[in-house]
């Protein structure tokens, strides 16, 4: 009976020390939603003083239409009058998909782009510099116009611009609404 | 019926674990010097990843995402597919010696296998159901998942260590043996796994 | 440091503790069952011998490798003398272990004898096929005139897990500083034209053939023709010829090397 | 000074864990498609194997031989969960372009490898010495490996490009079958340049 002591009191030991540090620090180093907006908010006007103003109500405005290209998260207007859209866009690499904060100003022209995440592109390449192609983009341009911008398309890449274009359409619903 | 022939279609051709996904590369090229011991690790690979999708997505879909400890994911799933590892371990020692000895460090490093992780992390993540076309993956429909994908597994480091079997024969550069044209066998299967990939059902 | 006046919420920190509590006492629980039901009753000292043994794997020992040597050895079924892989200190220490005792063997070493390279040995035909010499031999007896010729494509060299032997312009030679004298080579040569012989020999008849000496010389320019003069003027008289074939007897060789000055065929090599 | 030698010597030539003993291949065929990233995610694993190697030789006799996988993968999960959390929480940049690689971490082998197969069996200050050159290994071999495969396939080397892409890349060496070959052809090269190296030991401990 001795030997079945040992190793279940040094695997308890164990998974409970782990789980519980792992409990505290998670609490503690919590990021909240709202301070990864401040920081894409710094990223995108790393000058000037933006705040966050007002989150858009998103049940009035029907996105349906665009749901295979991607997905909104939510949208929020700046004090710059800006509106900064956390949009998800699909078809990604091996139907992965790129979460993407995009600043758009009032008359519906891309300021900037800001990576948030991106899930199962186990290849994905740096695209730091696509997204800098994407700003002055506006609203009535098609989608083919948003993703042929992007040189060598490649399925990563393509979430990408999808995921810019479903929140330029969202913007401009939510203005022309 | 159609979802799982869809599920043994995707798991093992067209989303394969290890050409296509290049997920569980270590013992696909570590043990791939026999078929023996290929099929062996196959054999192996296949169990623990469908114990796996068995033991994981409950726990996942009742336990952690209810009580929102979504950030204990990681932890569990690894010390679950350790558990596994560590008992096959036990019971490959006591029944086929030899086989344990071919696999040697290769076995514990199944526990550091993408494939088994990537198995129990894929069949939980809400894209893959709708890929096949599904509100949620069941229990039953992730249980085949992680069995094909084994399945995958086992076809792939087969054709592999079948391929190196004749390599040895052949005449080639000393300084090519043993991983290097390994390495290039398997640039020649991923080349002809690719056009799996094109396939969107 | 505002960070530690952040509000823990200690309730999901309790539930944390027991599910992983739980979930460590089953799987722990179920590991422990199973290894109960699988031990394997090993003995140490399986373990302690297997560490002394050279580790190569060669097979010239008979058994399938290293660890099924030591298991055999801890359960009398094999004799330590039977590896020639493992040096000599390490065997002293696996025989205090299993109480045996060690005869210092004669240490050995393989010798091709056979020296018919691409361009001293003829061909009959053009072989093209599987390059090992398993299939060649296979082919009509190999492509080399000579029925005894090295056939070159270095099953032997694949066998041997030590480097101690090599294919050099399509004939097999040995290196002496390598060779463990295991054997495996011997048991790949299909044509059996390896032959252990003890390591202070210096030097060794690299030919096999037993045909007259005509058929020799228009098969390889090497071949000993059984001409006999190498036995002739030995001081020791320890060449003899059997089947026009010389023979060393290495018990009486003194390794003096007349016999290499004298053939004429430069057949008797010197290590 | 022997011991520090042989282990350097060992992590970064003769026992290379990326070119030699051909572990932790997935993440370097997923992620040499730059160098950037091959830094990046070297220096994540060189501190985790640190860490890791040191508190599995601490704790190597008290955690029993039944349980060690377990045990040891729950280890270095949360090491890897940890530096996540704080990475995510006080380097944000850092963490933008590392923090996709950070879970891959925990399924890399090299890392479980070591533990098994060195710290369980050695003293913390080697164990701690094996883990940093074994990492610093790994870290060279997916650098250099990373250059050569974003210069070939987009024409730059750590976003600095060298070339334009478009007049010459070859987009062979970007996709997946490219990484097995450079990888192949690497590791052939590493093989001929480490058996001159023993070679030449060799012959100076024969004289």
């Amino acid at each position: 009976m001795k030997q079945y002591v040992k190793p279940i009191t040094v695997m308890l030991s164990i998974i409970l020390l782990c789980g519980g540090l792992l409990a505290i620090l998670s609490d503690l180093l919590f990021v909240t939603q709202e301070e990864r907006i401040n920081r894409a908010i710094n990223k995108i006007y790393s000058g000037e003083d933006v705040k966050l103003e007002q989150t858009i109500d998103l049940s009035t405005v029907d996105m349906t239409e665009f749901n295979d290209l991607g997905v909104i998260k939510a949208c929020y207007k700046l004090s710059n009058d800006d509106y900064l859209v956390l949009s998800t866009g699909k078809k990604g690499y091996s139907n992965g998909t790129v979460t993407t904060y995009v600043a758009i100003d009032i008359n519906l022209k891309v300021r900037n782009v800001v990576e948030d995440s991106y899930t199962g592109q186990t290849l994905m390449a740096k695209l730091s510099g696509l997204y800098q192609s994407f700003i002055g983009k506006s609203a009535t341009q098609s989608q083919e116009d948003i993703s042929e911008i992007v040189t060598g398309a490649t399925k990563s890449a393509n979430a990408a611009s999808n995921s810019v274009y479903v929140a330029l359409q969202l913007v401009s619903l939510v203005i022309g609404g | 019926m159609g979802t799982l022939l869809l599920i043994a279609l995707t798991a093992t051709f067209i989303n394969n674990f290890v050409v296509v996904q290049f997920l569980g590369i270590c013992p696909f090229l570590g043990v791939s010097k026999d078929t023996k011991s290929a099929f062996g690790m196959g054999v192996a690979v296949t169990f623990i990843m469908t114990l796996t999708c068995l033991i994981t997505y409950p726990i996942y879909t009742s336990i952690l995402v209810p009580l929102g400890l979504e950030y204990l994911e990681i932890i569990v799933f690894i010390f679950v597919i350790a558990s596994l590892v560590q008992m096959i371990e036990s019971v490959l020692k006591k029944f086929s010696p030899t086989l344990y000895n071919s696999m040697g460090i290769y076995l514990p490093l199944i526990t550091t296998n993408c494939a088994v992780l990537g198995v129990a992390e894929l069949v939980i993540d809400v894209g893959t159901a709708e890929a096949l076309g599904l509100a949620s993956m069941g229990l039953l429909n992730s249980v085949a998942y992680g069995f094909f994908g084994g399945i995958g597994f086992l076809i792939s480091i087969v054709i592999m260590s079948g391929l190196r079997e004749k390599l040895k024969n052949a005449p080639f550069n000393k300084h090519l043996k043993g991983f290097p044209i390994a390495m290039i066998t398997a640039t020649f299967i991923a080349m002809a796994f690719y056009v799996f990939s094109m396939i969107s059902l | 440091m505002n960070l530690l006046l952040k509000p823990i919420n200690w309730s999901s920190f309790g539930l944390v503790l027991v599910i992983l509590a739980v979930l460590a006492l089953v799987f722990t629980i179920l590991i422990l069952l199973i290894n109960k039901f699988c031990t394997v009753e090993e003995d140490p000292r399986i373990s302690e011998v297997a560490e002394n043994l050279s580790g190569a794997n060669c097979g010239g020992c008979g058994f399938a490798g290293c660890s099924d040597f030591a298991k055999a050895l801890v359960e009398g079924r094999a004799d330590i003398n039977a590896c020639s892989a493992t040096s000599k200190e390490n065997k002293q220490n696996i025989a205090t272990i299993l109480g045996a005792t060690v005869n210092d063997t004669e240490p050995m070493m393989a010798v091709v004898k056979c020296a018919g390279d691409l361009d001293a040995s003829k061909v009959k035909f053009d072989y093209i096929g599987l390059s090992t010499c398993q299939a060649k031999n296979a082919t009509l007896g190999g492509d080399k005139v000579c029925s005894k010729g090295c056939l070159g494509c270095g099953d032997c060299a694949v066998a041997c897990s030590f480097e101690g032997i090599k294919i050099n312009n399509g004939v097999a030679f040995a290196c002496p500083s390598e060779c463990t004298a295991c054997g495996s080579c011997i048991k790949a040569c299909p044509k059996q034209i390896i032959t252990l012989i003890p390591k202070r020999a210096k030097i060794y008849v690299a030919c096999s053939s037993e045909c007259k000496g005509k058929d020799v010389i228009n098969a390889c320019k090497v071949g000993c023709i059984g001409c006999g003069l190498c036995a002739k003027n030995c001081p020791q008289g320890a060449i003899e010829m059997v089947n026009n074939l010389a023979v060393i007897n290495y018990d009486k060789c003194t390794g003096c090397g007349v016999c290499a000055t004298k053939c004429p065929r430069k057949t008797i090599k010197t290590i | 000074m022997g011991k520090l030698k042989k282990i350097a010597s060992d992590g970064l030539i003769f026992s290379n864990p990326t070119l030699r003993l051909v572990l932790g291949t997935c993440p370097t065929l997923a992620l040499t498609t730059a160098a950037s990233n091959g830094i990046g995610m070297g220096l994540a694993v060189t501190f985790v194997l640190i860490c890791s190697n040191v508190l599995i030789s601490l704790l190597k006799n008290v955690i029993p031989n039944t349980v060690r996988i377990p045990a040891f993968i729950l280890i270095i999960a949360t090491f890897v969960t940890v530096v996540k959390l704080v990475m995510d929480k006080f380097l944000p940049d850092l963490y933008s372009s590392l923090g996709v690689y950070l879970p891959l971490i925990v399924v890399n082998c090299i890392i479980l490898g070591r533990a098994e197969s060195f710290a369980f069996k050695n003293p913390v200050f080697d164990s701690a010495l094996d883990g940093l050159f074994m990492g610093l290994g790994f870290t060279g071999a997916m650098t250099l490996m990373g250059a050569v495969r974003e210069i070939l396939s987009n024409g730059s080397i750590f976003d600095i490009s060298i070339w334009n892409a478009n007049s010459f890349s070859i987009g062979f060496f970007g996709s997946s079958a490219g990484a097995f070959l450079t990888y192949g052809l690497f590791i052939a090269i590493f093989n001929y340049v480490v058996n001159k190296i023993q070679k030449k030991l060799a012959k100076k401990e024969a004289k």
